[in-house]
């Protein structure tokens, strides 16, 4: 079936599926079990913070137990400083040089700093790892990062845990037409068509969390975002019609009876 | 002795080492990392490690993220 | 699992699928056919047009061949007289009842006019018809086009043929909220995203043929419009998360590391 | 005789009827249906029913569409 | 200056404006004159009502003490057979033929009722009313209001009192594009950049009311509105740039200085 | 009248007009002096380029004779060098401390680069001069922009050229809350309503130059320019009603006739 | 004499006219109209024509609206 | 001798001054700034500053632009 030879591939690691969800915001380890299930994915973001007995053990046992990789990140995080440190911890504790690289401005607005953010990224890169940044939708920065020789680049859609979708269309399509590295959508999409509209705009992969954990129903959200994510890709792939201005008949206009 | 456990002041035994602490803290060590002083330990070193007076320890897990 | 559960009705009919796929506009039966495979389509429509030696025939063994159930259209009528006879016509040649109503006001926007419209759903209501007419999207008309007993409502997202997708999602959600039959977005859809966002503003089914008729990779496109159906439909009934001016953390902030 | 059949004129048989006609036109009947004068003739009908001189006929079929 | 040679005419009337003012939702009549004045409109609705001492008297003494001609409308009307006998109560009472014709198919959406505002028109007419009818953005029901010998067609840009601004601006531009008769942006207008962009469609005028009358500061907003459909206007007159995908310099990228 | 007291300030400078046109694009010194008066602008950009004799003087005398206050740019600068020593000839040539700081990345976007950008506003800050930045629409680059004192930041619509008005209102909004210095929509504007949205979402001037300087009649866009951002302000102040879902009638429902 | 003017019922004396009744509701007739029955009655004839027992009548006049 | 104007190469008398440069190159200096291997010289110098075999020199006027 055309979409499963379709694979995404990040530096060496290649994916079956385009969904990549988090795990922040999930009302239980159980209801994020299953929701992570339903979503297909094969990669899957958490944050580090201080242990707090018991909870630690029992999300990796899931994310494990579902075969699914790791994707540390350094949310929370407002210099290059820190998040190199929280990097570094992260590697140690999970045994990966994965990273998604957050290194945010204030709690506010929650958008990436471009200066503490690319000081960040060419420490990391320097120190081997595999750095997937989450940056903001301006084409400029996403080359410089790429430069810099991140593995990818994760452009917002609209700022964290806002569900606006993707408020620029017009830069990540910029965005796209310039990169080099795969273009992951990171951050805005609040429901099934957004993520279509990534893909269609040519992003390779979705990052979401909070449109899967935070919906009404978790579980049924992630089996909307997968089926959407693969329509999106498909669409793309499939070469869309032009759009026109005026009517287009689907039906032939000749050979139609005289019944006046 | 007294040392900062993820920013709680904690009185732990003078010859205490990391593997003790993290080991008092969670079940596991899998998937949790130290910083002393700001800096990284690897797991192999905890059980050498051992905890100076003063010292101001991280103690992190992964967590529900992103 | 959640999607198969939820079956689309039409007065007694039953389908599996919510979307609903047209013929036209296919370049040679053999894509038709790979398409409305791969669209997973139970109801299709045809044009009634004089007679070509040979077409005809093959045309209906593809269909019938899926296993996929005829619906008949009126497309190319100006009028509710010729629209009649044609749904006569239709139901003579093939033996069904269900009928697209199609009263088109001019070929350059093939938009749906009131008048006639209203004129010939009555007819054909009352002559046992089972009437699915294409509508602008206007929540009045829909209204009283309910109220003349047809199965359902088919508004248009945009005309005919254009691919713009659905241009005033407000009136749809309008007619969704007041409906007492199904609602089937029908034509304007362009790509995968627009078929989502039809049945996440509550459609009940969506009805397309040149978006993937005359996509570049006419299959690839029917598996796109699939799985965005039903990404739509999984996203509307699992309740999506509100929209935000500002952002909301998906990692907490508590129990970060001092690292600085 | 001389009758009009999907808009052409065509001289048919005096004796002959839809169903010669239908023949005529396609392999198949199934899938058409035929107007004569305006008014849809069943086609349990076509074997009895004969062609008038100056008859209108349309004689259709479902194509792609829609 | 190039916007006074540019007259709006309705029939035989002309105008110096092209932005129509109605009457409705001002908190007072002190605050009414004031946004009148301030939107120099030429043209003011008012409907008909039972008679309320007092107060009747005034509002005409305001609207005639500003020079501005009436345009009476018929609110509130849900049939063909209200309409029509409201608009000869408001001929007989304010001694014009002018009106707004307005057939409304229920309360909550306010739309206009494509059969009985068709039906009203053409009674209207036939007696020798100037018929203005407020109609939904639908280009088939414009045109066939122009067809009956409606003097103008008045399209909303989305339901009364919403301030949704123009939700279909491709159904308004159809609309223009065919048109014989002038086309007044009618309903939906929420703020300035609204009024502007029903001008650059190619709408002859802007008619409004709650925009103003119930904006926090109505006089200021009547003025906004005033300059706004000046500015679309001469923006459709002048001929805007084309819209492009990517940059275009407005400094010359020749005769840099080599200062590197 | 309500618009004349509302001065727009730069530093110690203020201006009765908050729209400010930039020279760039225009076919000849006679049609710029001709729409640089109708736009009613008293601050207008020029770049610095290699003498072309006879060209330069008359430029000027054009501005100055129109009394037209100087803002020279950087446009075309690559690097905080190049920017840096532009400013330099720039304030030396023109005997003005103001500046448009324009560093891009590429030609093909002329989208600012944030960190050339960063480097050069902080030197020329330190140096002296009042530095107007050409930024994107990030409002993490604005706020640092403006911590490094900068008299103002202009945040793009959308790339220079385009026409494409403002892409993410959003980010706009973000940038004016947050704000302590004026905010000046600077590119992207194609038409008047862009002009007044940019005004709508609360910025304090608008820059523009091809969107009146390319238009097939420029002088009659920049009067249409000159009224939209006044009609912009104006609602800005006015405050608009809210957007509702469902309609609110503006005519009174109560005293209506029976006439059925 | 019992008659209904906008919607309620009134008593007017027997021998009152349209003109009367007029007067009675508003300071001033201009820009007001009446509907007797759901007749229009123009204004030059108020005052010849009289009310009869069980009239319904309709006296509007413009208000802010549209 | 030998200098760089503009990226041309150009040769000028060996005791020529800004000032000389400049008014050969426009009518009138006003608007118009120098700057010799990438330093600004301020207007007020131009007359005393000779010009030193293989300078690079830019000489800038304010053009349409933004």
């Amino acid at each position: 079936m055309t979409s499963h030879a379709d694979v995404f591939r990040i530096a060496d690691a290649t994916f079956g599926s385009r969904l990549i969800m988090g795990t922040g915001g999930a009302p239980s380890h159980e209801i994020l079990e299953s929701a992570l299930k339903a979503s297909g994915t094969e990669l899957t973001t958490v944050a580090m913070r201080r242990v707090a007995p018991g909870e630690a053990g029992s999300l990796l046992d899931v994310i494990t137990g579902l075969g699914i990789r790791l994707l540390p990140n350094t949310a929370g995080c407002f210099t290059a400083r820190e998040a190199v440190l929280t990097a570094k911890l992260a590697r140690e504790a999970l045994q990966t040089d994965w990273l998604k690289l957050e290194v945010i401005a204030d709690e506010r607005t929650l958008l990436p700093d471009p200066v503490e953010l690319l000081d960040a990224a060419e420490q990391l890169v320097d120190d081997g790892f595999l750095v997937l940044p989450y940056t903001n939708d301006d084409p400029v920065l996403a080359r410089r990062l790429e430069q810099l020789g991140c593995a990818a680049v994760m452009p917002l859609g609209s700022p964290i845990g806002t569900g606006l979708g993707i408020r620029n269309p017009h830069n990540i399509g910029m965005i796209v037409e310039q990169a080099g590295v795969p273009v992951i959508l990171d951050a805005g999409v609040g429901t099934a068509s957004d993520a279509a509209l990534a893909m269609e705009l040519g992003c390779d992969a979705v990052l979401l969390a909070s449109a899967v954990t935070r919906a009404q129903d978790p579980t049924r959200m992630a089996e909307a975002m997968a089926k959407a994510v693969e329509a999106g890709r498909l669409a793309r792939l499939a070469g869309r019609i032009p759009k026109r201005f005026h009517a287009e008949a689907s039906s032939p206009m000749e050979g139609r009876a005289d019944l006046d | 002795m007294n040392v900062t456990v993820n920013g709680r002041h904690t009185d732990v035994a003078s010859d205490a080492t990391l593997a003790d602490l993290v080991a008092q803290l969670c079940a596991r060590p899998t998937g949790t990392a130290v910083a002393v002083n700001g800096d990284v330990v690897p797991r192999s070193a905890w059980s050498r490690q051992r905890i100076a007076d003063g010292d101001a320890l991280e103690v992190l897990a992964a967590v529900q993220g992103g």
